[in-house]
């Protein structure tokens, strides 16, 4: 990697009255609500995780899962080294480090679906078998719609990295992008434990 | 790191970290998921605060450095952490049997 | 066209707090008192609740009332003062004072009302835990709700009837489950509530302090019968209580003991599936007014639905309700008789109904 | 390019002045806002439909017009249209036109996502009234299950609309907080916004908090309803209360996101006609933001009765009391800031002032419903229904009026009529009163919620009740016929009609598509009256002696 010390970015952001960015703004308001969204479906999980029988998580294969949280957090570093790159205006490595983003992802979506396909296939842990299922497929199901999005917005940033859109001056969208794809991954790290090892 | 001020962001550089912070930070991520996965075959009760301490850490180690946090104006550390505070009733109500 | 300048100096003609305004806010200051603790006395919307828990609701209400009506009166007199005394000359372009604030009437205006509220709690605080307290020889009732008939069970008697009837006085710790959708028990005369949640056992205190009977009210939606969902709690004293208790007891073993002859096992099943709680049929000691009277239904079901023979008629009627819907009754009988009844029960059923000339 | 032209063609455009740039993709807020306020009216009327069907049926006890599902169905509609498609975006209307004019911004931070928000109501909107054709939503506007998840296809579309207009309400609370924050006019700082500005800050505050909490429950609800999982019910080993407690956590903030821009419009209406500073600004800013924080403290007071934790009702007993002092330290300043005023009596004042009356009964009888031992006896009953429509109609939708009656000038040039105006407030007046306050004894007397019939003895309540109800229907025709006429055949209303203070009234009327051709300037917070002249008046008199603007 070429530089150790921090560095300045000269990125030009519109005057406003509190001297924040916007666009900025608005997605640390979006990420306060979908921090609510998973709160809620998280006090809905442990509410049903208490009602159903203790070991009902046994059924679920923790070594694959904790290899695709490990890819999770390979495509969040990959997205970080995006927006270093793009600071200083380097718009190849932004675009390859965004292309490995977008292996990652695609490699833990589709694990998995391949583990739902399991589950479901063998009937050992179904939404309408057992509460336990119902409250997995529901919280897992929404954070691997939220990875669906980030796939494709991943996509439209790569597009938009090759029209040549983004500078060190100007690459604030691929920071809101970075922001979207790290707070999927925070919250994958907190389910992992919730639903896989506690 | 300087904090920055959060009423001149939008006109001053920032201070965002380096590639390397990035590969340390990415380095701490994965042994820590290779220490709760160990963790989570021990069977004694100390086990889930500890799996809930690390994955807090994990959490603020992303939250912090790749997210920017630490780089950022403190506005947008309380719109991410002000919500939790009221989500703690929601969470301990479906608690109680 | 520019207007007239807006501005001239204010606070010169119009003095904030005069003597009309110290006088108004003496006669509303009075007003409010005396009728806040006339109502606070006795509030004329909610009295004579005929059990101990309403007794004490009754009078915690009045409390509230009390406040209220003061706090209305202050409210409701200094806007009416002000429409009246303030009201803009109609020439007058001037402003008003231009009062900002006033810091110790803020403080005092958000402190007492503070203060009221958190007097408030602690008194309905404890109202409640007086009202929710056990009884040591408690006499307890098992309810379960079901979709449009309320069941009760005394595991004291092992007697399961259709009606609550409790003893004056004592107390009765009521367990109600739902086995279905939510429900809501509600005695209004009683003050007493508490939701029937399926899974979940809720319980409330009942000591009926007046002999009398009172309706049992559904106050949770529940579907399309919500509003019919009726049946009655009857208080008598502890000997009328007893004897009830033994001529259901009585009532249970003939029917048990006797051969199940036709007439009597219809009777019994016309109660246990909660035909009663609807249909009015004198044979069965039935008193339902939601459907329609099955007296003599036996005689006149052959020629209700062209094509369908009496039998034919009275199975579909029930185990298919909204087959055919009897003009002017409301569409709320549940469909899931098929399901709940066995086949045996069925046929009983519809044989002791076709013998109702 | 001038600053007064309509930008871009075909279906994305920016900027109103034909009908057709109404009808179409326009990202400009004035557009946006009437767009909102129009939808938000035909809702209205469908509401009011439903609820006239309901005032019929209960009008005598033994009516056959609407019984069982039909009148649940009619009922759950009613309740979901004028919650969440008339009220929240009437308000969001109002506030979509105003609060960018009156901080001195050329348009909401988020142009496009502004835009968005309001086409993602008409798809809920459209679900909504499918719902209703196909009948089967039938566990009221509440939707508890097990009945929610056991009623017909209805229910399904009904839980869908609501997530469409869910996403439109979030959408519409990020870029109203980026607004207020980010694009203040420059001197324009927090204590010299309008408590407009502030009260819509607050509801988004809520709206983006509490609304995804209502978008996970009803996400349940639909998986529940489609592939079976089991999380609401019992048979299945699901806990039905959960649903309460993930719908109240939203729900009852929600009720502050129905009054909070009510509150706003209020303290905006009583200093212009009032002629006098709102007295307090700082306290009712600051009871805005504990509203919103305490807001989200208080929902378990729906379950009062429901079988939750006994212990539990004490603390939320508390906080549903103390959540009173902040909305009662509003209505003390509002009395203080039309005392020693000049009171001019226009249909938007008298509003304003019924508003403080009749929320004054709504907050009392909420009171009462806080203490958990009146709660047992009244909830689910007619004085609950009372409560919630003298806060909903005595509140919100008397100052939905005084505010409509305030900027009806600035948003379309022209006058509304003075006298149609005080008709129509005077029919609502009596209306409201006598269709809501006899339901307040109804409810005592033993009058459970959402019955299509009543034991006998209540027919006299009801049918005083039914009446008011037909009063408050022909109250909204000389409304009607006012704003159509008004907008081709009223005054000429001019920049500034009410002689008021505040950036949105120094801009001609309607405002140019990009509001303000020359920066604003701010001399201080919008309410000078009795302190400084009017901005933009000619023949400046010295400001009042010792007094040079501002506190």
């Amino acid at each position: 990697m070429s530089d150790t010390t921090p560095h300045l970015t000269m990125q030009q952001s519109a005057p406003s009255a509190t001297g924040l960015d916007s666009a900025k703004l608005g997605m640390w308001l979006f990420l306060a609500t979908e921090v609510m969204l998973f709160s809620a479906m998280i006090a809905g999980f442990l509410d049903m995780r208490g009602r159903s029988p203790a070991d009902a998580h046994h059924v679920l294969n923790i070594p694959v899962t904790a290899v695709n949280t490990f890819v999770l957090i390979c495509s969040s570093l990959t997205v970080a080294l995006s927006v270093a790159a793009i600071e200083q205006g380097d718009q190849k490595r932004l675009r390859n480090f965004l292309l490995l983003t977008l292996l990652f992802g695609g490699t833990f979506l589709s694990v998995q679906i391949y583990e739902y396909n399991v589950l479901i296939g063998s009937g050992e842990l179904t939404p309408w078998n057992s509460l336990f299922g119902a409250g997995f497929f529901a919280v897992t199901g929404l954070h691997g719609f939220h990875v669906f999005i980030g796939l494709i917005w991943c996509v439209l940033t790569i597009i938009w990295t090759s029209q040549g859109k983004f500078s060190a001056q100007n690459f604030m969208r691929v920071e809101i992008f970075g922001l979207y794809w790290h707070f999927v991954d925070v919250v994958w790290i907190i389910l992992f434990v919730l639903i896989y090892l506690v | 790191m300087k904090r920055v001020d959060p009423n001149k962001e939008a006109l001053q550089p920032h201070h965002y970290p380096g590639s390397r912070t990035y590969l340390l930070v990415f380095a701490g991520l994965a042994i820590l998921t290779l220490i709760e996965v160990g963790v989570a075959y021990i069977t004694s009760d100390i086990r889930v605060p500890i799996l809930i301490i690390l994955s807090a850490l994990k959490a603020l180690l992303v939250i912090l450095f790749f997210m920017h946090l630490r780089y950022d104006s403190r506005w947008y550390a309380f719109i991410f952490f002000g919500p939790l505070v009221l989500v703690i009733p929601l969470i301990w109500i479906s608690l109680i049997r | 066209m520019s207007h007239p300048t807006n501005h001239r100096p204010a606070g010169s003609n119009v003095p904030v707090f005069d003597n009309t305004g110290k006088m108004a806010a003496i006669i509303i200051g009075v007003t409010a008192v005396v009728a806040g603790s006339v109502m606070g006395a006795a509030n004329p919307f909610l009295s004579n609740a005929t059990s101990s828990q309403g007794a004490q609701i009754d009078t915690l209400f009045s409390l509230f009332v009390g406040i209220a009506t003061a706090i209305f009166i202050i409210v409701q007199g200094f806007l009416l003062f002000s429409i009246v005394r303030f009201a803009r000359a109609p020439e007058d372009e001037e402003d008003g004072v231009p009062l900002r604030g006033n810091t110790k009437l803020e403080v005092f205006w958000t402190a007492v009302p503070a203060l009221i509220v958190v007097i408030l709690s602690v008194l309905s605080y404890r109202v409640l835990a007086d009202i929710e307290r056990p009884h040591p020889d408690q006499m307890v009732v098992e309810v379960t709700g079901r979709q449009y008939a309320w069941e009760f069970y005394y595991p004291d008697y092992d007697l399961k009837t259709a009606e609550l009837h409790i003893p004056l006085g004592r107390q009765v710790l009521l367990k109600i489950t739902s086995a279905d959708v939510n429900h809501a028990f509600w005695v209004p005369q009683m003050r007493i509530k508490k939701d029937a949640v399926g899974g979940k056992i809720t319980t409330v205190n009942i000591t009926a302090t007046a002999p009398g009977v009172y309706p049992i009210v559904c106050a949770e939606l529940c579907g399309a019968g919500h509003a019919v969902m009726r049946s009655q709690v009857v208080v008598e004293a502890e000997p009328t209580f007893q004897i009830w208790v033994q001529a259901q007891l009585g009532a249970k073993q003939r029917a048990a003991a006797m051969p199940p002859d036709p007439k009597t096992l219809g009777r019994q099943l016309y109660n246990q599936y909660g035909c009663n709680a609807c249909h009015k049929l004198a044979d069965a000691a039935a008193v339902g007014v939601v459907g329609p009277a099955l007296d003599g239904i036996g005689s006149r079901a052959a020629d209700i639905v062209p094509g369908q023979s009496a039998e034919e008629y009275i199975r579909t009627a029930i185990i298919r309700p909204m087959d055919f819907i009897t003009p002017n009754y409301p569409p709320v009988m549940p469909g899931d008789y098929a399901q709940r009844m066995s086949q045996a029960d069925l046929e009983a059923l519809v044989q002791y109904l076709l013998e109702q000339k | 390019m001038t600053a007064d032209t309509v930008v871009g063609t075909g279906l994305v455009r920016h900027g109103g002045r034909k009908f057709s740039d109404y009808l179409i993709f326009n990202t400009d807020h004035k557009v946006i806002g009437i767009q909102y306020l129009v939808l938000a009216f035909v809702f209205f009327l469908f509401g009011g439909a439903l609820a006239g069907l309901i005032r019929a049926q209960l009008a005598t006890p033994d009516a056959q017009l609407l019984t069982g599902s039909s009148y649940n169905v009619t009922l759950t509609l009613h309740g979901t249209v004028m919650i969440f498609l008339w009220i929240i975006p009437a308000f969001v209307g109002a506030a979509n036109y105003v609060v960018p004019l009156m901080i001195g911004a050329n348009d909401m931070a988020f142009p496009r996502l502004n835009a968005v928000s309001f086409w993602l109501l008409v798809p809920g909107g459209l679900l909504m009234l499918v719902s209703f054709a196909v009948g089967g939503a039938e566990s009221g506007w509440t939707a508890y299950p097990p009945l929610s998840v056991t009623t017909p296809i209805g229910q399904t579309l009904w839980a869908l609309a609501l997530q469409f207009i869910g996403f439109s309400s979030i959408f519409g609370a990020i870029n109203f907080l980026v607004t207020i924050f980010n694009l203040r006019a420059p001197g324009m700082g927090l204590t010299q916004m309008p408590l407009l500005a502030w009260a819509v800050a607050a509801t988004s505050i809520i709206i983006l908090l509490g609304t995804p909490v209502l978008s996970g429950a009803l996400l349940m609800l639909i998986l529940q309803r489609w592939l079976g999982a089991q999380f609401f019910t019992p048979a299945g080993g699901g806990n039905p209360l959960l649903w309460q407690n993930l719908f109240w956590f939203y729900s009852h903030p929600a009720v502050y996101i129905m009054i909070l821009p009510g509150f706003g419009i209020i303290s905006e209406v009583l200093p212009i006609f009032a002629r006098k500073p709102i007295f307090g600004y700082k306290l009712i800013a600051f009871s805005s933001m504990a509203i919103a924080v305490f807001g989200f403290l208080v929902w378990a007071h729906h379950m009062f009765t429901s079988g939750m934790d006994p212990f539990l009702r004490v603390p939320f007993m508390v906080t549903s009391m103390i959540i009173a002092v902040p909305t009662g330290v509003k209505i003390f300043s509002w009395l203080a800031t039309i005392w020693a005023g000049k009171l001019r009596f226009t249909t938007s004042m008298m509003f304003g002032l019924a508003f403080i009356s009749m929320f004054v009964i709504g907050g009392l009888s909420g009171i009462f419903l806080a203490s958990v031992p009146i709660d047992i006896h009244v909830q689910d009953t007619y004085f609950v229904v009372a409560h919630l429509h003298y806060v909903l109609f005595g509140g919100s939708v008397m100052s939905i009026f005084a505010g409509l009656y305030l900027w009806f000038p600035k948003i379309t040039g022209r006058m509304l009529d003075e006298r149609l105006g005080r008709l129509h407030f005077w029919l609502t007046f009596m209306g409201f009163n006598l269709t809501f306050f006899p339901q307040h004894l109804a409810g005592l007397q033993g009058m459970p919620r959402r019955v299509y019939t009543y034991p006998p003895e209540l027919w006299a309540l009801n049918l005083l009740s039914s009446i008011g109800a037909f009063l408050m229907a022909i109250a909204v025709l000389p409304f009607l016929y006012n704003a159509l006429r008004s907008l081709v055949a009223g005054k000429v209303a001019g920049p500034n009609p009410w002689r008021a203070f505040g950036l949105e009234w120094t801009v001609s009327s309607p405002p140019p598509v990009h509001n303000f051709p020359t920066p604003p300037v701010v001399e201080g917070d919008p309410y000078g009256y009795g302190e400084r002249p009017l901005p933009g008046t000619t023949g400046v008199a010295a400001p009042a002696p010792g007094m040079a603007g501002g506190e």
